[in-house]
């Protein structure tokens, strides 16, 4: 077990270590997110509902769109540089791949969201009175989790089809949809000030989560076999 | 009556639709496999000559 | 020192509608050095990743001492058509993570590979800008770096200049009482004045060829 | 092998549907508060069970694939989701037809709706992924999605109930109080569509079959 890990690790060390150097992907995606978000409440206040309510859609349908930005090179990369062999031989393990690249999605959407996040709590004025923070920030983390595990999984399977591209975004998003109400949900009783009610989908994220989590375990062998 | 009818219009069109577009590449199949089964003929026949 | 068996028997591969590999039978054990011949498509690329433990087999059976091949079965390296190395990063980060991932690749380790294949003085360098011949040696180290039981070569040759041909053969060598290792190549002069067996494939099957002498 | 129009399975399975047509507009009573148009639901829930049972044969046939690779499992596969497809597609527009008159909505994110539509697009991308080729890569990674897939249907449906359950609930389609005339007829719809269910999968996985036989072929002589 031990091993296993170590091995994750220094994939995981390596994808950030790239990513950080050439940092064009990373730049790219953070001024989508800030773009998304700025077009986004700027198209709400042009209506006239700039409102707080909206603010858990707004903010996680840009989450989701960057997130397709962010987790489509995870193993596209790879494929490209022609290291997904290499890599395969050196870790021995498939699963060994799946955990370590979705370790380093889910850092690099995080790292994205911290930035984003906050302008869009500028963007659209919320009351911070009453926001539970410690909710809010659970619920941000479930999702991106939820979010970078599935992605993860169903960009092992797109990334092997080139040209298929689009396929990613097509693929995720039906499977995402029960993440998408959780983390709306709890994102807006976050806001709201009022967890109790809403528990109870802080644990259905959990389970996604968990869900996507095992799953690859079964699943990656096959995914990644050819 | 009327939403009645287009709903059981709908369902038979659909699986109409359906069965239309296996049909068609039965047959576009069929037109292929007789088109090569030609083309084995004329080989085996190349083929006798030498 | 214990030797390994690498047995086939009854190889197949099928891809799509394509029987690649019919029936691939042959038995190699270490300081084999083994050269796999046959034009191309004969299926050499796709003998090699099922070897790899990279792509499953349709049938019959790849043994490393009796046990079946998988992934991680035996240490195996491997140095395809694409060099396979991350452009971002320097030589020197390129071979220290691969050894990391392998538990073997102490930092004397990777300098005393970098040595061996000229590359010491570049290993700061970005694997990007190195020349397509320079990688490739890259490429040879990365596959020596997990201290492999099995070495797999497809086409080698090709893309290295004369020093690196050199470098090879040395490898071939030195590496002969430890390894399997088999060699696709079209040119079979690069093995003069070694001992090695060749293997044809045809049609999907192995054909033993002439030996070399040596 | 008769096929097409004149084959005497196409004939009774005709027939079967003519009488289930019957049945429903004949035999079944009219509903009292929502008139002739309910009778609408007696197709609505029988190609909905058939989208199901489908997305079911896709998972069990996916499964077989990873496991046995045989091209029998991938073509079961990929019929039985064109047909869940169209069969969802059916229950997707023939709601509405029932909604509109009854609840004076064309759509509600009620949570079988919601599931319904979210099983269209799994379905869509299911279908988009094997992308008609027959590259060995996508049936692999298809059926990987169609085990996913199924493993998602429950997530979906528990977390739309579960929120339309903490909202205050807009319509509901419970407790419409069949009668057991409309039950017999309900349950003959759902056997027949079961029926035309199975009748397109043979047919397609039929020349699905060819297909593959003809690509064998070519492959064969032009090599």
């Amino acid at each position: 077990m031990g091993r296993f890990w170590r091995k994750v690790f220094v994939i995981y060390w390596k994808d950030l270590r790239e990513e950080f150097r050439s940092a064009d992907h990373l730049l790219a995606t953070l001024v989508f997110g800030t773009m998304l978000v700025f077009v986004i409440s700027f198209a709400l206040e042009l209506v006239e509902i700039g409102s707080a309510q909206v603010f858990p859609a707004v903010l996680w349908v840009s989450v989701f769109f960057m997130a397709v930005l962010a987790l489509q090179r995870s193993f596209a990369k790879e494929q490209e540089d022609g290291t997904l062999d290499a890599l395969l031989l050196a870790s021995g393990d498939r699963s060994v791949l799946f955990y370590a690249k979705f370790l380093s999605s889910l850092t690099m959407l995080l790292l994205l969201e911290a930035i984003v996040v906050p302008l869009l709590w500028i963007f659209i004025e919320v009351e911070t009175a009453k926001v539970t923070f410690w909710f809010f920030l659970a619920a941000l983390l479930l999702g991106s989790w939820g979010l970078a595990a599935a992605g993860t999984l169903l960009n092992g399977i797109t990334a092997q089809l080139p040209g298929a591209r689009l396929l990613f975004p097509i693929l995720t998003f039906p499977i995402l949809i029960p993440l998408l109400i959780g983390a709306i949900l709890c994102t807006q009783r976050a806001l709201a000030g009022e967890v109790a009610p809403v528990l109870g989908w802080l644990y259905l994220l959990m389970i996604f989560d968990l869900v996507f989590t095992v799953l690859p375990l079964v699943l990656f062998d096959y995914v990644l076999e050819g | 009556m009327t939403f009645f009818a287009a709903g059981y219009i709908i369902v038979w069109a659909l699986v109409l639709l359906y069965t239309v577009f296996i049909q068609q590449k039965q047959k576009k199949l069929e037109q292929e496999l007789s088109l090569l089964e030609e083309l084995v003929q004329s080989k085996a026949a190349a083929g006798q000559d030498r | 020192m214990v030797k390994d068996v690498l047995e086939l028997r009854g190889l197949q591969k099928k891809i799509g509608l394509k029987q690649i590999l019919k029936d691939v039978s042959f038995q190699s054990s270490t300081g084999d050095l083994v050269a796999i011949t046959g034009v191309n498509g004969a299926g050499k690329t796709t003998l090699f990743r099922i070897l790899a433990g990279l792509m499953p087999k349709s049938g019959g059976q790849a043994l490393w001492n009796g046990e079946n091949l998988e992934l991680n079965h035996c240490r195996v390296g491997f140095i395809a058509h694409r060099p396979m190395l991350y452009g971002s990063l320097s030589v020197q980060e390129n071979l220290a993570f691969f050894g990391q991932l392998y538990e073997t690749g102490s930092p004397e380790r990777v300098q005393e590979l970098l040595e061996l294949v000229g590359l010491w003085l570049y290993r700061l360098e970005p694997a990007s800008v190195l020349s397509r011949g320079m990688q490739q040696r890259l490429a040879l180290a990365r596959a020596l770096v997990g201290n492999p039981s099995l070495i797999l070569y497809d086409e080698p040759f090709t893309s290295l200049d004369l020093g690196g041909r050199d470098i090879l053969r040395q490898v071939f060598a030195e590496y002969r009482p430890r390894t399997i290792q088999l060699v696709i190549s079209h040119e079979l002069e690069h093995f003069q004045d070694l001992a090695y067996k060749e293997i044809r494939l045809e049609e999907g099957r192995a054909v033993q060829g002439g030996n070399g002498r040596g | 092998m008769k096929q097409g129009l004149k084959s005497p399975v196409f004939l009774g399975l005709t027939a079967i549907m003519l009488i289930n047509i019957c049945v429903i507009v004949f035999y079944a009573p009219v509903e009292r508060t929502m008139g002739i148009v309910q009778k609408v639901f007696y197709f609505h829930v029988a190609s909905a069970w058939v989208g199901l049972l489908a997305l079911t044969v896709v998972f069990a046939a996916s499964i077989l694939y990873l496991w046995k690779r045989t091209e029998r499992a991938n073509d079961l596969a990929l019929a039985s989701a064109e047909i869940g497809t169209v069969f969802i597609s059916c229950t997707l527009l023939t709601g509405p037809l029932w909604a509109y008159p009854i609840w004076n909505t064309w759509w509600t994110w009620d949570p079988r709706l919601t599931t319904t539509l979210v099983l269209w697009f799994m379905y869509v991308a299911y279908i988009a992924l094997q992308g008609g080729g027959a590259a060995e890569a996508r049936k692999r990674l298809a059926a990987v999605y169609g085990i996913i897939c199924f493993v998602n249907v429950p997530l979906v449906f528990f977390s739309t109930r579960w929120w339309r359950s903490i909202h205050p609930v807009v319509v509901t389609g419970e407790g419409m109080g069949l009668t057991s005339e409309m039950k017999a007829a309900m349950f003959l719809s759902v056997g027949v569509f079961s029926l035309l269910y199975l009748h397109l999968l043979r047919l397609r996985i039929k020349s699905l079959a060819l297909q593959q036989r003809v690509k064998g072929l070519k492959a064969e002589l032009f090599s």
